[in-house]
């Protein structure tokens, strides 16, 4: 049972790493601020859901489970709201508001 | 295991004072006075990583370091930040009315100019 | 694996201070050191003082990068036009400069081994407080007048700067938030700090006997605070209203309160009756979180930029 | 296995609580002001001054009746994890001098504001009261502190208490000076931490008492020692790190400028006489003492020569900071150079206490008249103020006699203590320090006859008064500069008073 659980751990968590690895290399690479965005925000969420996910079976308690889900919940809405902001900036055409 | 910890400590300690000779550097050369504000956060950055490596290498009494230093640095960090809060306000009223961001003549020349 | 991991932290970390240096841009710099408290609070997990690790990440990352942020979208048109950085003194400068590392490096490895360290006497005495996150007696107790004299420290580093305001706006109300605020934001600050608050409610509960405390609770409360002013969901108060300042003095008047109690129920000034101290602590520690939520904030709204109604 | 544990303990005497009290008073009255409405800042200083004169005198009563030092554990936690609080003559000497200037000043001040009723409880007065208290716990705790760290917190107080204080009235060249000011005081602050953490790294304390006895000359204490006395000397103004005081302290408006120069000041210069004394290993010291001197002496003569050639009178009295605390680090070399006497035995540590007490009487009283000049005539161009010794008399003669302080003209407290200076220098054969002493005399000189050739002089067109001055406004500074003509007739000798307390240590260590 515990193989198995680490086997899901460690995909999880590989595929999320990657996943992040991609983001990142898509935020130097991309041309222009909108598909940069959109690297970023795939980076946050999916891989960032991914190392939670995996993360889940070696949680010792439910609140901890809780926690890290929280932690996920929280990145999630911060991400979403900055990149809304950025976006609406670009949107705009103006440097971004104090 | 310990050895371990304490070079750990160590390297943290060297980087605190590289990042204070950076901040310095900063605080000297820039005329840019938000930069100089910057440049004394990452002093006071290295200045703090050298008390968590000393509070690290204090580790004993089944604590993972010495709680006296990190106390001094949590109020360090207090401090240093009603320090930015202060200088930037300075800055943002000295922008305010002169519409400059940097000192302009080095003191000792401009008390020296005659008065009318 | 630890020792990689420490070494690319501290790469991490030279970089970023190296790019602050060399950048020509302010923003790029200011926006370089945000990144740089971030990584700095992970260096602190892993010198395992995670209660200076959050400290760090709230206000060295957290506050001081909006503040600085902040400043630096104000004062764009000034450094638009770049005044030369002083070239004379750089050989000079970075001689200094080289000496302090040097002499830093040379100071930090002939430290005695085994370091010399207060944790014993520190654990010993924990008993005598009830509490059982060492670095909160050391900041309550043992080293109890540090703490209230860095509170009044704040709180004159408040008062300086609300003299900054012109005459007509002194004890008026900060402006925080744009012309136009963006919808995601106002949507930001009105999810946000229900969990904000709780997050800082716990952090002040446990911070007697885990790594937690006032400080980190206080800046919690202060940025949740700070979004609902940017977001323009509430407006700033004006600083000389009572309320306000009664919040701001309200913590480090009832530790003196306490303080002073001492001179009747206990060994002088700023000493616990036995047994009481916990209760005591925790309640100092409550009304300090809520001072420093306000002074924090304060801090970074910056002077009043509006004129106090009549 | 620490030699600190053969140290004795620190034990509260009986009368350690005015300790306690001298800290905390000003900070309760910070506490208040922050609450009341402005209207009651005045009285909640009148009645926090009140107390803490009250405080100072029995800590020097105390002190005396006694001969012993006052001591007091906060919290009842034993240093090294606690704090202890600890006054000797000397902390009991500068803790009274600042209960008598400070009190003048804020007599000076509140008159100075009784002039303009309008603005009495608006933004410059309320904010000056509030920093005003800062200052004094801050001053209070660096004089009486055992502990660097809890010195550190004294050190960031007073930075933060003194910078705004620059910049009150709101114009732009004070905000430029209060930035400066404060920019220098962080560095000089980050150093002094810097240092204290290594310190703990070393020795795993930052008890004063215990550090002098365990400090040698490792590598960590030589950097230790010189990243702190750096910073205390960018706080302290010392040549060449003065450059930001001038503009500072001349920009302030008066009482404030009254209370950075005499009194803020003051604060990091005993520190790095602590330092050098007491935790600095003799050979370290010695090096430091010479070093110390030699910027001293450059201040006293550059500094003076400025002074000469301002033609702003704020401008020059500032200078005249920057100069006479030069004299104040050539006391190192001399109290520490006699091998038969203890620092604190010499005629030179006495010539400096002196120096300090009559530099603060003598400078906050011409900052005082400099800014009831400034008040009549609405400028303070020295050339444009002929005859202003016709109209304000009183302003002349504070002037005058601080500047004899200034000079060290007999009889006042500046010749005592210039005398002393001058004696030991030439009595430990320092040829080139004596010189400098009398060099700075002459300059001293020269820039208090320059104003007081302008006070007698007979004007061409006669001075145009902007604002009436009353007599009583006049007499506070000029009970100060009197103050410091009386501080002249003290003895020519060692202080007793001074010595009391000293040393800190086990009796073993004396030669």
């Amino acid at each position: 049972m515990t193989y198995i659980m680490d086997g899901f751990t460690l995909i999880c968590v590989s595929a999320g790493t990657l996943l992040f690895l991609a983001g990142t290399l898509g935020l130097l690479r991309f041309p222009d601020t909108l598909s940069r965005l959109h690297a970023l925000s795939k980076a946050d969420n999916l891989g960032l859901g991914l190392i939670v996910i995996g993360l889940l079976p070696q949680a010792t308690s439910v609140t901890g489970a809780l926690k890290l889900v929280c932690v996920w919940l929280l990145a999630q809405l911060s991400a979403a709201t900055a990149s809304q902001l950025i976006a609406g900036v670009v949107f705009r055409g103006k440097p971004p508001p104090k | 295991m310990i050895a371990s910890a304490l070079s750990s400590a160590n390297l943290f300690g060297l980087c605190g004072a590289s990042l204070a000779g950076f901040g310095l550097f900063i605080v000297i050369i820039h005329a840019s006075l938000l930069r100089r504000i910057v440049g004394f956060n990452l002093l006071g950055a290295g200045i703090f990583l050298v008390f968590g490596a000393i509070a690290r290498r204090g580790a004993a009494a089944g604590f993972d370091g010495d709680p006296v230093p990190q106390a001094m640095v949590i109020t360090g960090i207090v401090v240093a930040f009603s320090a930015t809060a202060l200088s930037v306000a300075l800055l943002l009223r000295l922008f305010g009315l002169t519409g400059r961001a940097a000192f302009d003549a080095p003191p000792a020349d401009a008390s020296r100019q005659d008065e009318t | 694996m630890t020792l990689g991991l420490d070494l690319t932290l501290i790469a991490g970390l030279l970089a970023l201070a190296l790019h602050v240096v060399i950048v020509r841009d302010d923003r790029n710099a200011v926006v370089a050191f945000v990144a740089f408290g971030l990584l700095l609070g992970l260096a602190w997990v892993r010198l395992y003082s995670v209660d200076v690790a959050l400290t760090e990440a709230a206000i060295g990352g957290g506050v001081t990068g909006v503040l600085l942020l902040r400043t630096e979208a104000l004062i764009r048109p000034a450094s638009a036009a770049p005044t030369a950085s002083r070239r004379s003194g750089g050989a000079l400068a970075a001689i200094a400069c080289v000496l302090l590392a040097g002499g830093l490096a040379i100071a930090v490895l002939s430290f005695p081994n085994p370091a010399p360290t207060l944790a014993p006497e520190a654990a010993e005495a924990l008993g005598r407080t009830g509490l059982g996150n060492p670095v909160t007696a050391v900041l309550l107790a043992y080293r109890s007048l540090d703490t209230l004299l860095e509170k009044i420290v704040l709180i004159i580093a408040l008062v300086g700067l609300w003299s900054l305001a012109p005459e007509t706006l002194w004890g008026g109300a900060p402006e925080l938030h744009p012309t136009a605020i963006p919808e995601p934001l106002v949507y930001l600050a009105r999810v946000l700090p229900p969990f904000g608050v709780l997050i800082a409610v716990y952090e002040f509960w446990v911070g007697a006997d885990a790594p937690g405390g006032t400080f980190q609770a206080g800046t919690i409360l202060a940025a949740m605070y700070l979004l609902v002013l940017k977001a323009g969901l509430r407006p700033a108060p004006e600083v000389k209203r009572t309320a306000l300042r009664v919040l701001v003095a309200g913590g480090p008047a009832l530790f003196l309160a306490v303080g002073f109690l001492g001179f009747l129920m206990a060994d002088g000034f700023l000493s616990f009756p036995d047994g009481a101290a916990k209760p005591l602590i925790v309640g100092i520690e409550a009304a300090l979180t809520l001072s420093i939520a306000g002074i924090l904030s304060l801090l970074v709204a910056g002077p009043p930029s509006k004129a106090p109604a009549p | 296995m620490l030699p600190a544990n053969a140290l004795p303990a620190y034990v509260t005497t009986p009368g350690g609580f005015l300790l306690v009290l001298a800290i905390i008073l000003p900070v309760v009255a910070v506490l208040a002001m922050l609450v009341l409405d402005p209207r009651h800042a005045r009285s909640v200083v009148g009645a926090t001054i009140l107390a803490g004169v009250a405080a100072a005198l029995a800590i020097a009563e105390e002190l005396i009746r006694t001969g012993a030092a006052l001591i007091y554990v906060v919290g009842g936690w034993q240093p090294p994890l606690g704090l202890a609080l600890r006054a000797d003559g000397l902390s009991a000497t500068m803790i009274a001098m600042t209960a008598i200037v400070l009190p003048g000043i804020a007599i000076f001040a509140r008159g100075l504001q009784d002039l303009k009723p309008e603005t009495r409880n608006g933004r410059a007065p309320t904010t000056f009261w509030s920093l005003l208290m800062g200052v004094w716990s801050a001053l209070c705790l660096t004089f009486i502190g055992q502990d660097l760290f809890n010195l550190y917190v004294a050190l960031e107080l007073l930075t933060f208490a003194a910078v705004p204080l620059v910049c009150l009235d709101g114009r732009s060249e004070t905000m430029g000076a209060a930035l400066r000011y404060l920019m220098f005081a962080l560095l000089g602050s980050m150093l002094y931490l810097l240092g204290t953490g290594l310190f703990y790294g070393a020795f795993g304390t930052l008890d004063i008492r215990s550090l002098s006895a365990m400090s040698d000359d490792r590598p960590a204490v030589s950097v230790a020692l010189a990243l702190m006395i750096a910073g205390l000397l960018a706080k302290a103004a010392l040549f060449p790190l003065h450059l930001w005081l001038p503009p500072a302290h001349a920009g302030a408006p008066a009482a404030a400028s009254a209370v950075l120069s005499a009194l803020v000041i003051k604060a990091p210069i005993f520190l790095t006489l602590r330092l050098v004394a007491e935790v600095a290993p003799t050979p370290m010291a010695a090096i430091a003492g010479k070093i110390l001197a030699i910027l001293g002496a450059f201040a006293i003569i550059l500094c003076s020569v400025m002074a000469l050639r301002q033609a702003r009178l704020k401008l020059m009295i500032a200078y005249s900071t920057v100069a006479q605390i030069g004299y104040l680090f050539i006391v190192f070399p001399l109290a520490t150079g006699a091998d038969a006497l203890p620092p604190w035995g010499t005629i030179a540590w006495t010539g400096g206490a002196l120096q300090l007490g009559s530099h603060a009487l003598a400078k906050a009283s011409m900052f005082m008249a400099a800014g009831i000049i400034a008040e009549a005539f609405g400028h303070d161009n020295i050339r444009d103020l002929s005859g202003f010794g016709r109209i304000l008399p009183l302003s002349a003669a504070t002037f005058g006699l601080a500047g004899l302080s200034l000079m060290g003209l007999p009889p006042s407290g500046g010749f005592i203590a210039k005398c002393l200076l001058l004696t030991s220098a030439v009595l430990g054969g320092h040829p080139w320090l004596s010189t400098t002493i009398l060099a700075g005399g002459l300059l001293a000189a020269g820039y208090v006859f320059r104003v007081m050739n302008r006070a007698l002089a007979t004007p061409q067109t006669p001075l145009i008064i902007r604002r009436k001055i009353p007599a009583r406004l006049e007499v506070v500074p000029l009970i100060l500069a009197l103050l410091a003509v009386l501080l002249g007739f003290v003895p020519l000798e060692p202080l007793g008073l001074l010595q009391i307390g000293r040393p800190d240590r086990p009796a073993e260590t004396m030669p």
